[in-house]
């Protein structure tokens, strides 16, 4: 599903998979004047807390999922000087390895790129409303929200 | 009247398992605040007393992170659920 | 040409294209502990300096240009807890639009990846020994260097 | 002697275009540190030498960027080159 309703902004909740170089050619397409695209992706780890984890799935709350993301996305906005901005996040069932989320954004300054694609990853860890249930060698098993990662996004607040 | 008199309450996640329950409606009458749901929720039985008091649950309005003291009305959306753990 | 002496390192100054989701995948390939990577990509921007600009050039000087992005990723290395990394830069002709650069860091923390990355970048626009020559509307003409450049790569020191 | 007596000195970009020539060699003993070889390729006429008046001009030895009192032995390639303006 793609969703957004704020211009140059692309915001995809989808069970299938995603290609980084189309992502990253429709941020840049009919936009000669950005020059740098930095992306994060996420990926579906081994482990977690010890355990060994052979994949996972993904629930969210539709409908808050991209009203929370476009609130972060405006957040970005006005704090840096940035062109377009590509949030894709997979839901559903996942293996080891697979990509989990995608955070795309273009500027003509990279230091703006770079910290506009964190910032989006910090907020969307803390207040997009996506829940991980990992399976492991113990059975299934919800993720508990790390502090770190709270404490990563307030870092912005200073 | 014509307009809606219930408040539709949603769960999510460990929070919907440990309630066996992903929705249910509340008369918009009972309460004013999240703070007032999350009691009402809680009185039902030892089981969601017990989960209700996880102070680390969340709540939003109408797709809306909130605090407990924000006020409910007729027609809202009210969802509870754990920290977030997507990305 | 591929070229490095570094483990999980790959660096490569090459005049074709490449596939980010590709190298993305050649990063994570075998390595399911590193959940997150960050890449950097840089394009040929259609203006500078005021003049509009149809393509580049990049001359790189052989040999140093392998040896200084070495140095760079062992002092990032150094610096942050990350898996594995991917330096690809282009050289000869390039279009508007065009991929030039490439940096790619995985790690099992995001912020050590987005670090990592952007200082690569940083490091490699003042100490890499590539030149850029732009067909412009007045003519071909050296790119000058930015002084913005400077300043960036010296706030790591702080 | 069976050392090569001779230090290779090459140029890039803007800077070779501007002398129109990418290489050449000076006898080692001539030479001790890249200040030496600076003001020895200035002094070989009007054009050179207000071309190597340039100070931003960066220096290298053996794919190291150096300082101008870097020393230089027989055998060592010397590069001259513009800021750079990669990536």
């Amino acid at each position: 599903m793609t969703y957004s309703t704020l211009p140059n902004v692309k915001i995809s909740i989808q069970a299938q998979d995603f290609n980084l170089q189309d992502e990253v050619d429709l941020l840049e397409q009919d936009n000669a004047i950005d020059g740098a695209v930095v992306t994060f992706t996420g990926r579906v780890r081994n482990k977690n807390e010890g355990l060994k984890v052979s994949g996972l799935t993904l629930e969210h709350y539709p409908g808050m999922t991209e009203k929370s993301l476009e609130k972060i996305i405006k957040q970005a906005q006005q704090r840096w000087q940035i062109g377009r901005i590509s949030v894709i996040h997979r839901i559903g069932q996942l293996m080891i390895g697979e990509q989990i989320v995608f955070v795309g954004v273009t500027s003509m300054h990279r230091q703006d790129a770079f910290a506009a694609a964190e910032f989006i990853m910090d907020y969307l860890k803390v207040q997009a409303p996506f829940w991980k249930k990992e399976v492991t060698e113990q059975g299934e098993k919800w993720l508990d929200a790390k502090q770190s990662d709270n404490q990563q996004a307030q870092q912005w607040d200073k | 009247m014509t307009e809606n008199i219930m408040i539709k309450i949603v769960f999510f996640a460990a929070l919907r398992e440990q309630l066996d329950c992903s929705e249910l409606q509340i008369a918009a009458s009972e309460v004013k605040t999240i703070s007032d749901i999350k009691a009402k929720l809680a009185n039902k039985n030892e089981h969601w007393q017990q989960v209700f008091n996880n102070g680390a649950l969340l709540s939003a309005i109408n797709h809306d992170m909130v605090a407990n003291d924000a006020n409910v009305k007729s027609g809202d959306e009210v969802a509870f659920f754990p920290p977030v753990t997507g990305g």
